[in-house]
């Protein structure tokens, strides 16, 4: 149990971080930190208790080989979600330099102010 | 439960956690300290998890992790210098 | 909304989906039991096409089709990038040198470490089948060496070694490679992305048939994108800002 | 093998929490790389190396370089805006 409480407080820390940042930056790093939860969420739940990598050395013998593996298809998600996590982190870090070439700031309190 | 466990438990909690500490305090060129003894602290945890699993292929990842760290260090060392030689950080305002 | 009223609509969401997820949680199977069944048929599958590293049969076999939506999404990523740092009007190219003094132990880690990094990277797509490793994540180490030239020294060497419309192309390449495999897959195997090739013996370099192929064109389309990404991304120090963008009237600064 | 995972998520939440806790960006950059390597070690413990080794290859040099990137070019933005004033 302890594992999916962990993963879940990692997603709470980040959108928590989220409202209360007082910069885009800032914003966009806490983001990333509530997606990490998704990694821990996801690699927790394919984890068997004295399994090893799914990654063959030689040929198995035995027919019930699978057993002794961890599951990889959510290590497969889970490696396509790292990639998304890093291409989104750049594109609203190029939205975050943009804002502050446009309006001066990059405190969001102060961005809907300016639009008042 | 084998001695490379032991080793990496250990390593985890006397390695990793003060250099969580180091990092979560002082300006941010100190806190780089912080970000060294995590590197190196973490390729040897990463080995003896290898060890531990008795799976020399998992090798490759601290050997990623030992030739990148210095990289992610040059690069806060590179983009860093204004704080340093403005002494308590400039443009740390946000 | 004030920053009260938003702690309370974050209170609100909290506790709503915290419930949601110690309800989906307590229903779940237990941690590190024994029960996968996407394990066992994923496994057989890979076992069947001769590939040792399961999660790479999963990402180039069995989920092709996915990875080609994740190259999609670097790619789109990489020209939403290009797309918002462009230059303003106005805005110009300062040259000269970049700030700060470099050490020359800095120059020769620098020195030592580029080619043992581009190795390492090509290493770890090729043995993308076989151990831990694959396109992505050795595409992505490839591309942080030529990066370390622009940490350890001149911007400038870095501009020289780095001719950015070749990468573009690179980027590019890679994406049409793997389409180019999926489409012979469906002329020759009789449907996308069928792995048509010999798969050969399993843990061997050259096995699991289409596999390597595909990861050796993930792995140049993703070092193109990050080291256009990162290029962007640098281009923006070395702009001057330009002179009173905020105060010219129909800059576009009003929404 | 179980203490270990138990240690490893225990440091990676507090990892997450000092990265959520860190106002300054450039300072929380710095830690946002060392929580990368907490991951790592969490994956590897979790059996799941291909996962520990992308998080290792972005992680340490790309994500920090790019967000440092971004941090100069706004703080430098500020400081010319300051100047013209």
């Amino acid at each position: 149990m302890y594992p999916y409480v962990v993963a879940g407080a990692i997603l709470f820390l980040g959108v928590i971080g989220i409202a209360r940042s007082r910069n885009l930056v800032h914003a966009v790093v806490c983001l990333a930190v509530a997606q990490s939860g998704t990694y821990v969420l996801l690699l927790t739940v394919g984890y068997q208790r004295g399994a090893t990598a799914p990654i063959f050395q030689s040929a198995p013998e035995k027919a019930g080989y699978a057993a002794t593996l961890v599951d990889p298809v959510v290590q497969a998600l889970t490696l396509t979600d790292i990639v998304v996590s890093a291409t989104v982190t750049s594109m609203l870090l190029a939205l975050a330099v943009q804002i502050a070439k446009r309006h001066d700031t990059v405190d969001p309190d102060e961005l809907r102010s300016l639009r008042g | 439960m084998n001695a490379w466990i032991v080793a990496a438990i250990v390593l985890l909690v006397a390695g990793l956690g003060p250099a969580l500490l180091f990092c979560a305090r002082g300006s941010s060129a100190s806190r780089l300290v912080g970000l060294q003894l995590a590197g190196v602290v973490g390729v040897l945890v990463l080995v003896a998890i290898a060890e531990a699993a008795g799976q020399p292929m998992y090798l490759i990842v601290p050997l990623v992790l030992a030739t990148l760290s210095a990289t992610g260090t040059l690069v806060f060392t590179r983009t860093l210098h204004q704080d340093v030689r403005a002494g308590q950080g400039a443009g740390d305002d946000g | 909304m004030s920053r009260g009223g938003r702690y309370w609509v974050l209170a609100v969401g909290i506790a709503a989906v915290g419930g949601a997820l110690a309800w989906a949680f307590l229903s779940m199977p237990g941690f590190g039991g024994g029960f996968h069944p996407y394990r066992d048929a994923a496994v057989a599958a890979a076992l069947r096409h001769s590939t040792a590293n399961v999660v790479s049969s999963v990402n180039f076999d069995q989920r092709g089709f996915d990875t080609l939506g994740e190259e999609t999404i670097l790619l789109a990523s990489v020209v939403g990038v290009a797309v918002l740092l462009r230059p303003l009007p106005g805005e110009r190219h300062r040259h000269g040198r970049q700030g700060g003094h470099v050490l020359g132990t800095t120059r020769m880690l620098v020195v030592v470490a580029v080619p043992l990094t581009l190795v390492l990277g090509i290493d770890v797509v090729a043995h993308g089948a076989v151990t831990p490793g694959g396109g992505f994540q050795g595409g992505v180490v490839a591309a942080t060496a030529l990066h370390l030239i622009y940490v350890g020294d001149r911007y400038r060497v870095f501009a020289r070694l780095r001719p950015i419309g070749l990468f573009e192309q690179a980027e590019a390449a890679g994406v049409v490679a793997y389409a180019a495999v999926g489409v012979a897959g469906l002329a020759f195997g009789g449907s996308w992305l069928a792995n048509i090739l010999p798969h050969g013996t399993l843990a061997r370099l050259v096995s699991a048939g289409t596999v390597p192929l595909l990861n050796a064109a993930v792995g140049l389309a993703v070092a193109g994108s990050v080291v256009v990404l990162l290029s962007h991304f640098l281009d923006q120090r070395f702009l001057s800002p330009p002179p009173g963008t905020r105060h010219a009237p129909g800059d576009g600064t009003q929404p | 093998m179980n203490i270990l995972i138990t240690v490893a998520l225990t440091l990676v939440l507090a990892g997450a929490a000092v990265v959520v806790f860190t106002p300054v960006p450039s300072r929380q950059a710095v830690v946002l790389s060392v929580y990368g390597i907490l991951l790592a070690a969490l994956f590897m413990a979790l059996q799941a190396p291909d996962v520990a080794l992308s998080q290792v290859a972005v992680g340490a040099a790309v994500v920090p370089l790019i967000v440092m990137l971004a941090i100069r070019k706004i703080d430098s933005l500020r400081a010319a805006r300051r100047r013209q004033r």
